[in-house]
């Protein structure tokens, strides 16, 4: 068989290889690499009581509540199924109501959620604060940016 | 036109002319960037730790901008023999390897106070920092092979190998769920940072490009002699 | 057959070697004649098309070998000045490999006798690490009897052997020589061979 | 049938070769269940940790002992002149490389898999899971063997500075070693894991090839 043959049949080998390849991740990748479970995603994969988990979601309006000077109880929703959590420790600058938060903890029972860390998430709106006051004056203030 | 690109005495010619205008137009262009970021406003959550921003963001795109260059100039250097390709691969990746450090340090210290860690293994950081390793292996490869004309290609194919993490970095917030925010200034259609705090950060990423480039010319013209001499 | 076209090499902007043309017909021993660093082995490389000149062609059989490299390699036996058996496998392992890849049909009792000539006999089942410089390279040597090619190429043939040896191998240069075969040999030593063609490197 | 026929020969002569450097495999071995049990020690044995660390602890391990092997990998072929001879012989040097990743992964790779049951006990590994692991680690040493190529080759005329190569199968083995780690971890999507961990490996066997050849021609132009 010549060089060239070789050569031939090994860059015909490595497309369809390669074409194979970028197939399978395009059709699995989404599914996981996970840094966190959402809530609707974590009721829906039914984690056993005492397992480690990652949830993160926003912050549900009007549910943390501060218990003792250091333990919150809140709950992480994604609008359509929440989470009960409750966290003893220091909670970031960025934490609160209707942000977005990513919380590391054990499942104590089913929609509930013991914390050992947790992380506030922030998106990709950047505003000034003076501007944020106006527009809440005016009554413009809407709630998609977070 | 373009031989500068490819060719070094013309490279040597044009920069001989340029530098000196590009030094001066770097220093007022960061002088604007600062006395803007003075002015700027803090954000309506972060408050002024929004800053960190100016830092953050021109480090990590020029760290992005120096590999996408080294491995374009890999590509054609290895297809079409331009030597001129190694040459810049060679000056080039400690360049990047800084801008990266920078960016995963004022990350960090970004990360500390908003998010409440310094560091979590999430696709962006990993990617990140692996992109950090490939820039350190590169440099080590520089420094440890004898032959010129050897090291010099096997760089550059792993320069080529290594850019498969290009996209996972630049796509990583988009693909998968991360902690770190998504992109903000290429969204086109919703503008989601202000024209306030958007001037500054024009600004600092063409101050830290501008700054890029001169240390990128200087180690370039350096790069050239030195070879000259070694022959 | 061999025919070097105007070759030319250079390494990051200096020149090894240039204008080199030369033919090799059927039947023909050619010595290239150098001293250290005139680029004998680079010039062997090049014919070998390990390394690609920078300039000119090398054709075989009126065909540019490039075009069909395995072509060429069918008749080519090359011998480096380094070994090229693995130091862990005994000498007829060696052998078998050899004889194998190149599709030789050489025979044992043959390969016997020409271990026989070269004193290597009571090696046969010797692991390659336990012998001397000299014994590998009689070792090397077979390999110009085993792969029953045309075309002999060799960097340096005559490294660490003694006189008796010396004498075989050009024995059987010459006898190549007759049987329409061609050699060329690299080396600064200028072997007593009838019918030698030099070619002056420096 | 040629070509068949210098395949079976190739694969002989490195069956003999791996025969009388079993010392060498069983050096590595060792150097395998050793880093085990200090790693054991290290943590202490708590089985209940051990048993959530276990697969963790193996992969790190299997990883680093398989880069002990590099310097062997093409560094005899290349420096007894092999190389050229088979290149001579009617194997272009890609093949050579998918031939040379071949029987790397049959010679030294697979020894370990065999031991990873025994080792899986060590670290008290529960018996659901030592299926998932081999599966993984059979992926997974492929991988580790065209990356051991590419390094390799990369590292042939690299006299002074062998860890690199280390380093350059580590980086590239990031993504493997934590899909092979989540599917041997997970209890769901198996199966789209194993397609991933299956996607790596059939990028890396598609450039390993070229990249080795390359860098081989490159050091055979320039030694």
């Amino acid at each position: 068989m010549s060089l060239r043959f070789q050569r031939l049949f090994l860059i015909l080998v490595t497309f369809v290889l390669l074409l194979a390849a970028v197939l399978l991740i395009l059709f699995n990748s989404q599914k996981n690499i996970i840094f966190f479970y959402t809530p609707s995603e974590l009721i829906n994969e039914k984690p056993k009581v005492g397992q480690n988990i990652r949830i993160g979601g926003f912050v549900k309006e009007d549910s943390l509540k501060k218990i003792t000077i250091n333990s919150y109880e809140f709950e992480i929703t994604d609008n359509n199924n929440a989470i009960f959590v409750y966290y003893n420790g220091i909670l970031p600058d960025l934490f609160r109501e209707g942000q977005g938060a990513v919380v590391d903890g054990i499942i104590e029972k089913p929609y509930t959620i013991k914390a050992t860390n947790i992380y506030a998430k922030h998106d990709e709106n950047y505003m000034p604060a003076s501007i944020k006051e106006d527009l809440e004056k005016n009554n413009q203030w809407k709630k998609n940016y977070k | 036109m373009l031989g500068f690109l490819i060719n070094p005495n013309k490279f040597n010619k044009l920069t001989d002319i340029i530098l000196k205008p590009l030094f001066y137009l770097t220093a007022v262009i960061f002088l604007i960037g600062l006395i803007l970021i003075y002015y700027s406003p803090n954000d309506y959550q972060q408050g002024s730790t929004v800053r960190i921003m100016y830092i953050h963001v021109p480090s990590a795109w020029l760290a992005l901008l120096t590999y996408s260059i080294m491995t374009i100039y890999s590509i054609f250097a290895l297809a079409f023999r331009i030597p001129f390709g190694f040459i810049i691969n060679s000056a080039v990746a400690p360049i990047g390897a800084v801008f990266t450090l920078v960016c995963l340090v004022s990350g960090s210290l970004w990360g500390k106070p908003m998010w409440g860690t310094w560091w979590v293994w999430d696709a962006r950081l990993t990617s990140v920092a692996i992109l950090f390793i490939v820039y350190l292996i590169i440099i080590f490869i520089n420094y440890s092979f004898e032959k010129i004309e050897v090291k010099e290609k096997i760089i550059a194919i792993f320069v080529v190998i290594g850019s498969i993490n290009l996209p996972i970095i630049k796509f990583s917030v988009d693909w998968w769920n991360t902690l770190h925010q998504p992109a903000s200034i290429s969204k086109l259609s919703s503008p989601s940072i202000d024209p306030s705090m958007l001037k500054p950060l024009i600004a600092m990423t063409l101050a830290f490009t501008f700054i890029g480039l001169i240390i990128a010319i200087l180690r370039i013209k350096t790069e050239i002699i030195l070879r000259k001499k070694s022959i | 057959m061999l025919l070097l076209n105007n070759l030319e090499f250079k390494r990051s902007e200096k020149t090894i070697f240039e204008n080199i043309s030369f033919s090799a017909n059927s039947g023909k021993i050619i010595l290239l004649k150098g001293s250290n660093g005139s680029g004998k082995t680079t010039l062997i490389k090049t014919i070998i098309n390990i390394l690609e000149p920078t300039n000119g062609e090398v054709f075989w059989m009126g065909e540019k070998i490039k075009k069909n490299i395995f072509n060429f390699y069918k008749n080519t036996t090359f011998i480096m000045d380094k070994t090229t058996s693995a130091a862990n496998l005994t000498i007829m392992e060696n052998i078998s490999f050899w004889k194998n890849l190149s599709l030789s049909k050489i025979k044992k009792d043959e390969v016997i006798r020409l271990l026989n000539i070269l004193e290597l006999t009571k090696y046969q089942n010797t692991k390659v690490m336990y012998l001397s410089m000299g014994e590998i390279k009689k070792l090397e040597l077979t390999r110009l009897i085993i792969e029953k090619k045309k075309l002999w190429i060799l960097d340096e043939p005559y490294n660490n052997l003694d006189s008796s040896s010396i004498e075989i191998i050009s024995q059987t240069f010459a006898d190549h020589a007759d049987k329409k075969g061609i050699i060329l040999l690299a080396s600064h030593y200028e072997p007593n061979i009838k019918d030698l063609e030099i070619f002056n490197l420096n | 049938m040629q070509l068949i026929n210098k395949i079976i020969i190739f694969f002989v002569k490195e069956f003999k070769i791996s025969i009388k450097n079993l010392s060498d495999l069983f050096t590595n071995i060792v150097f395998f269940f050793l880093s085990i049990f200090i790693f054991i020690f290290s943590i202490g044995p708590d089985k209940q940790v051990l048993s959530t660390f276990g697969i963790g602890i193996l992969w790190a391990l299997l990883l680093l002992s398989s880069t002990l092997s590099l310097k062997k990998y093409y560094h005899d072929d290349f420096n007894n002149g092999s190389l050229i001879i088979m290149h001579m012989g009617g194997l272009s040097y890609e093949f050579i490389a998918i031939l040379k990743i071949i029987s790397h992964f049959i010679f030294v790779q697979l020894p370990f898999l065999i031991t990873i049951p025994i080792a899986s006990l060590f670290v008290n590994l529960p018996y659901s899971k030592i299926i998932l692991l081999l599966i993984s680690f059979f992926i997974g040493s492929l991988v580790l063997s065209c990356l051991g190529s590419i390094a390799a080759s990369m590292n042939l005329l690299n006299k002074r500075n062998f860890t690199l190569s280390s380093l350059i199968v580590m980086v590239f083995s990031i993504p493997v070693i934590i899909f092979s780690v989540g599917l041997a971890q997970s209890q769901e999507n198996i199966l789209s894991l194993l397609n991933i961990l299956f996607a790596i490996l059939l990028i890396f066997i598609s450039i390993s090839p070229w990249t080795s050849a390359v860098c081989i021609r490159l050091a055979l132009a320039n030694s």
